[in-house]
């Protein structure tokens, strides 16, 4: 196979910190190499001195046998190189299909209709229903995500970068994810793939490589390796194997929604979380989950229905009301409604203690709550001014994560709570989410990867098109099961043990 | 070539009107007239509002006179004129923000009304203009110095708007007539905007660079009033002459108790009055000449009392 | 995959999104007919050209510029003082002799350069677009004033007064010219690359660096467009008035500003048509033109333009929904 | 997660950070140097003081609201109306022999009710703040105008003269009042929850929402401080002028939001400090004052500031590194 590209003894380090140190990466024609590491481990970093939006300290690079330096994406585009962000970088007001084709657009006037059949097939590929002309602003997370997929694809690059294309999609869009993969190799195109998902990992990796702290740990064929052996490579040590919790004993009911409707985007949802429970909404994309939970924390308006907490009404949701009668909310898309991108880590961490009065602004009281849940969460770079832009993805979800464990709350709801984060702080968070399960807290959540929504959950809410189309007791949940309620498939309607609602 | 109000061969004093053409004509009845002033908010122009309503009652026509909100708005000058022309007046009495912004106005006007430039800045195409001399502004304050400082002392002028008719002309006629006496020097010629504020933090650093300052000569009042207040707050009332120009009431005031030494008044009640006094004329056909010019006198406090009579 | 559960609604709404944003075409209107029956001689082909016309065209030329500049996320306070200087330097060329068109294309390069520096300030230096806009208009102003002493310039040819200031078929050239600009930079921001460039670096800049695309480039293009169309807007107005004076053009950011910003151009940028700029621009000049035919004065005017600015936008708010 | 790799380097990088962001301070301080030598009398406590101190202090209470505003990704061009309409109500109160004290504390309270009907319409009918303020800079001046009929007051008490207008120690009470404020909003800013609010706010207002704060309640407060400053900065004025009229203030919002931008604060929100708004108009006041020092002729007067201030821009951009 020949060798595509090949970056040797790449450095790389802001103010002072070492994030790349003599890292060692190649790329062969028709292969997907994969790039493992913790968070803040320096993939995403790596793969931006590939595309040349940062230019290394030191090392050589060369595309195709011939040495390059990267300037800019733009140099990156010429050598053949296309990159899905990890931190997706789309024009809201665009069309799909504006966004698909910018800076590959052709002539100086456009022709739309043109235009969206081009990028048509694309995002039939990629397995995208929205309309071309839709503008990107009104897609969710995961389509926004498939939008970048169809994008890199559309380059016809030789090499593409793909960094974690899959925090925030259902099982369905990820193997249409394999497809388009695997129809990209075959054609000698190489892929660079990043993600935190074992399988997606064993579904689809040639070689492995892995870094941790920013130092080339090895670079393994995937075949030759197990998991746990990765595993370890990543985090130097060996991860205990995780035990499902024992059943939980919910008590009384705290978060009690009737007949919760938003004209045109879900109706009739009622629905019960008890303290100490864990309960899932399931489904597919765009099935109406994440509106329904923005809903019954007051962040969107609701055209109908009744919110009870502890069996006190909640006349007029809002997220200050709900923030003080302590419901907690952590959102899927973290950059536009998670982070305060220029704000200090302590400062992003403390923004509801302070509005409960639990912490002043003084930064020594805040260093005796903020370093705690650092350090509990296990935040990299562990410097509670470090600007949260510059935490690694992973670590950002963190962050926020930290925000409501250190105001408390009573019931939280929480939307892909582990987008983004690494196999290890993802058994430090299941962990903790019994915790507070075990403390009483009742927590709702939203969540598109199936083995967490197994693991974690009590019961399991699957919605479809806006409605509540079924439920599942944890005995009763499976994969499948779950899949054919969101789907709609009729096969297991007639089995007795599930019921729909 | 351009036409100037203040060389202009062709011109009259207001006060000579009645000896030379007779009584005023009586108007017809329902003759409404239009007034665009510069802006209203600087109480010489609402004084000049109030002559024309005061004409308009003497001499039995109507006026409707209206300001763009601010100075510096010529275009909107220029729709409000386009604007009233629509309404049919018979006479238009306009003040135009600069010398050119309301041309296309008056050439329109001009077919089918009367067009008389009432002050300020000159549209060198108008036909008809009633107003004072704004370099002789200048003059007379000038004159007054050279009078009073035969042996010299610093000077320091406060501009108005850089490259406003008014602020250049004041500006003018008071630099060269003051070079008459090269001991009376002038230290500082600077632009405060017309606007109090300005004037006063200027005249305070001008005072600290300069601070036995004989006098300001100010090309407005409202900025007169301004450098007064940082004469006072550098103890130099009555050591460094404050001379403003307009004749605003607050002026009138100010030197009343002492403090403004002097305006140059160019009287816009009265002036207002004329102005339609002269439009009236002119409607029933006399042939005036083509400046009627208004009085203007440096009023100061020995001898404000002969002046009060052009001010009601 | 097999479903397509969401596409249907969010698909052609664009249209209606279109007919949304011209919900300040409807306030227009409806003001327009209200006045009509409640403002003597506000209905008349007279008054809509010359009480409102002229001043709307000059203004809309201008806040096309600034409607680009503001898509980027930029500002570009320099206008007034842009159209001053190019103003000037043409028609003293003129009337050194200089053939009008060839004057006319100075003063439009006149404007460009002024347009061009400001755009390197921003993007090459990287400064603060109100700086440097800030800046260049106080400099601006200041050559203008000293290039001609301060004195305006008076008698400029015929020709060239006829052929900017005149009209074709009744219709007086500036408004032709600024309808014809309207539809040219509305094809240009809707269907152009560079249209497209322009209102993507105001949505996400990073994102359309991250696409390969210099950004530095469209920026600066959309503040020599700025200072072309002050200097158009400039020529306009002196050939209406048959001369230039350096203090033409003060306050002309404002008010194209507000036309833009009326017409529904965030400026936080990513957002705006040059078609709202035009009815802004309209909006603001039938307001000024109604309160003078009825005659109100100057203080109660101040009163009605604030609250019918803001009436107008909390009705718009409305009828747009979110 | 055992390791503690990175912390150390980064951790106290602020105190530089905030030493860069006083760039402007260097600039300030060589200026201060060069025109020591270049302008005589331009090196006296007293010019230091009386000049440029005492200039600067009305720019700089304005610019502290303005600020805040600005934080929180907005904008307030109402405040010179504001400052006049409290000016004339406050005056005139005094007139009719309201004590001092009291009609102070009225002028406030028109100033805080004026940010607050700002403030409501950004935040409760969720229009743009630039066209707001456009609209209430225009209907508050409407207001003061037709309050006075156009008449300046004249003649305000002695008492309230001597007391905002006065000296301490050497000191004008204006500057002292200036850097007290300075000092206070600075430590709201930085060291109180409002202010983290206000700073995140502007950052990522959805954010800071969905946290579950009232962001609504913080943004209007916003406005209503900038009113209340803007207010008193007009008290501070018509004490130094001894007269109210109402068109005081036209022109304050810029150069407010010169001296904030020049400080350091950012328009897109997020970034500010009020430190920086008090040596932004201190440097715009020296150029002033250098300027009427020399004796610099109006139209140089303009060319020089224009350069001055990019001039200045540009050094601290080169400063400052990123
Ligand atoms: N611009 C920057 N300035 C300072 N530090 C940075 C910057 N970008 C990244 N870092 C630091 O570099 C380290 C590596 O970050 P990177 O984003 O490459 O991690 P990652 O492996 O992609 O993690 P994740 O799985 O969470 O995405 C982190 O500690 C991060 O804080
Ligand atoms: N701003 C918007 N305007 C119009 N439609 C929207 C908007 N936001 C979401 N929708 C639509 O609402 C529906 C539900 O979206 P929602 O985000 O709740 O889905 P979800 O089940 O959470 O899926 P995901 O996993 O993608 O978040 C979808 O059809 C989506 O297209
Ligand atoms: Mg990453
Ligand atoms: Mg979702």
């Amino acid at each position: 196979m020949t060798e595509l590209l090949s970056a040797q003894h790449i450095s790389k380090s802001f103010s002072g910190v070492h994030v790349l140190k003599d890292v060692q990466f190649s790329l062969r024609a028709g292969e997907v190499h994969a790039l493992l590491g913790e968070n803040g481990a320096g993939k995403s970093t790596l793969l931006k001195t590939l595309f040349g939006i940062y230019i290394p300290d030191s090392g050589t690079l060369s595309i195709g046998g011939t040495p390059v330096t990267l300037l800019s994406p733009k140099d990156a585009q010429r050598h053949g190189v296309a990159m899905i962000h990890q931190e997706l970088a789309l024009i809201p007001e665009l069309s799909v299909a504006q966004n698909v084709l910018l800076g590959n657009e052709g002539k100086e006037w456009l022709n739309y209709g043109q235009m969206e059949a081009r990028v048509r097939p694309f995002l039939e590929k990629v397995g995208l229903t929205a309309s071309p002309s839709t503008p990107v602003k009104r897609l969710t997370i995961a389509q926004q995500q498939m939008v970048e997929i169809a994008r890199a694809v559309a380059r016809q690059a030789r090499i593409i970068i793909m960094d974690e294309p899959t925090s925030s999609l259902t099982t369905h869009e990820i193997e249409q994810l394999y497809v388009v993969v695997r129809e990209l190799t075959a054609s000698g195109v190489g892929v660079i793939y990043v993600s935190h998902h074992f399988d997606e990992i064993e579904a689809l990796a040639d070689r492995v490589t892995v870094l941790r702290d920013g130092n080339h740990i090895g670079t393994v064929n995937q075949r030759d390796v197990t998991q746990d052996q990765l595993v370890t490579m990543m985090v130097g040590r060996e991860l205990l194997a995780q035990d499902a919790p024992a059943d939980r004993n919910p008590g009384a009911v705290r978060l009690d929604v009737r007949g919760l409707n938003r004209t045109g985007v879900f109706e009739d949802i009622s629905l019960q979380v008890h303290a100490g429970e864990v309960v899932t909404l399931a489904g597919l994309i765009g099935a109406g989950r994440t509106e329904v939970l923005r809903a019954i924390y007051g962040a969107d308006a609701s055209t109908g229905g009744q919110i009870e907490l502890d069996g006190q009404p909640v006349p007029k949701p809002s997220p200050a009301v709900m923030m003080l009668r302590g419901v907690g909310f952590i959102a899927e898309d973290r950059r536009q409604q998670g982070i305060v991108p220029d704000a200090k880590v302590s400062v992003n961490m403390m923004l509801t203690s302070w509005a409960k009065g639990l912490v002043s602004v003084r930064e020594t009281d805040m260093r005796r709550s903020v370093e705690p849940q650092m350090q509990a969460l296990g935040i990299r770079p562990a410097n509670p001014n470090q600007t949260i832009r510059r935490l690694s993805g992973g670590n950002q979800q963190k962050v926020i994560l930290g925000r409501w464990l250190a105001a408390g709350c009573g019931v939280l709801l929480i939307d892909e709570p582990t987008r983004g984060i690494d196999v290890a702080s993802k058994a430090d968070i299941y962990t903790l989410v019994d915790e507070l399960a075990r403390q009483g807290v009742a927590i709702l959540m939203v969540s598109s990867e199936l083995p967490e929504v197994l693991r974690l959950s009590d019961r399991i809410l699957v919605m479809r098109e806006g409605r509540l189309v079924g439920e599942l007791s944890r005995a009763q949940a499976s994969e499948e099961r779950i899949l054919a309620l969101a789907t709609g498939a009729q096969t297991h309607a007639k089995d007795p043990s599930f019921r729909a609602v | 070539q351009t036409f100037s109000p203040d060389t202009e061969k062709s011109r009259i004093e207001s006060s000579q009107l009645a000896a030379k053409f007779g009584a005023v004509p009586k108007a017809p009845a329902d003759v409404q007239m239009g007034g665009v002033m510069k802006a209203l908010s600087n109480e010489y122009w609402q004084l000049l509002r109030t002559g024309y309503l005061k004409g308009a009652d003497k001499y039995g026509v109507k006026v409707d006179a209206q300001a763009p909100s601010n100075e510096s708005d010529q275009i909107g000058q220029l729709s409000m004129m386009n604007t009233m022309i629509g309404k049919g007046y018979k006479a238009l009495l306009v003040s135009p923000q600069s010398d050119v912004n309301l041309l296309p106005g008056i050439e329109r006007a001009g077919k089918t009304s009367l067009v008389i430039n009432v002050n300020d800045a000159v549209a060198p195409t108008a036909q008809h203009f009633v107003g004072n001399s704004q370099y002789d502004n200048g003059v007379s304050v000038a004159n007054y110095m050279l009078k009073t400082f035969p042996k010299g002392g610093q000077v320091a002028v406060i501009e108005g708007q850089a490259g406003v008719y008014a602020a250049k002309q004041r500006t003018l006629g008071f630099k060269t007539t003051l070079a008459k006496n090269p001991a009376l020097k002038i230290v500082a010629s600077v632009p405060a905007d017309w606007d109090r504020q300005k004037a006063f933090s200027t005249a305070r650093d001008l005072l600290r660079r300069y601070p036995n300052l004989t006098a300001f000569y100010c090309n407005n009042d409202t900025m007169a009033l301004g450098v007064v207040e940082a004469v006072k707050s550098a103890n130099r009332l009555g050591k460094t002459l404050v001379f403003g120009t307009d004749g605003i009431n607050a002026a009138y005031d100010s030197i009343k108790k002492g403090e403004l030494t002097g305006t140059v008044d160019s009287f816009p009640i009265l002036t207002g009055e004329v102005a339609v006094e002269v439009a009236v004329r002119l409607l029933a056909g006399q042939k005036l000449p083509k400046v009627v010019a208004t009085p203007q006198a440096l009023v100061m406090k020995s001898n404000m009392a002969q002046y009060e009579q052009f001010r009601k | 995959m097999q479903k397509t559960q969401v596409s249907a609604p969010s698909n052609r709404t664009t249209i209606i999104e279109r007919l949304r944003e011209a919900g300040i075409l409807a306030i227009l209107l409806l003001g327009a007919v209200v006045f009509s029956f409640a403002v003597p001689s506000f209905f008349s082909v007279d008054n809509a050209i010359n009480g409102i016309g002229l001043s709307a065209a000059i203004n809309t030329i201008v806040a096309i510029g600034l409607t680009y500049v503001i898509i980027t996320g930029g500002i570009d306070l320099s206008v007034g003082s842009t159209a001053a200087l190019s103003a000037v330097i043409g028609a003293d060329l003129m009337q050194r002799g200089l053939p009008a068109l060839l004057a006319v294309l100075v003063a439009l390069a006149v404007g460009a350069l002024a347009g061009l520096i400001n755009g390197l300030l921003v993007t090459r230096v990287q400064l603060a677009p109100f700086i440097v806009t800030l800046g260049t208009m106080t400099f601006y102003r200041g050559l203008a004033l000293s290039y001609t002493n301060g004195q305006p310039i008076l008698s400029l040819p015929d020709g060239f007064k006829r052929s900017l200031g005149g009209d074709v078929l009744g219709l007086p050239i500036p408004l032709i010219a600024a309808l014809l600009l309207v539809a040219a930079f509305t094809l240009i921001l809707r269907s152009s690359k560079t249209g497209q460039y322009i209102l993507a670096i105001g949505g996400n800049a990073e994102a359309v660096r991250l696409s390969g695309i210099n950004t530095n480039r469209y920026i600066t293009l959309t503040y020599v467009i700025s200072g072309v169309l002050a200097a158009f807007a400039a020529l306009v107005l002196i050939a209406q008035l048959g001369a230039a004076e350096p203090i033409l053009g003060s306050g002309w950011e404002l008010s194209a500003i507000a036309a833009s910003v009326v017409g529904g151009t965030s400026l936080a940028g990513g957002k705006g048509n040059v078609v709202g700029a035009l009815l802004g621009a309209l909006l603001l000049s039938m307001l000024q033109n109604v309160l003078t035919l009825l005659g109100v004065q100057a203080f109660y005017q101040l009163l009605a333009t604030g609250l019918i600015i803001i009436g107008a936008m909390v009705i718009d708010r409305y009828t747009r929904g979110t």
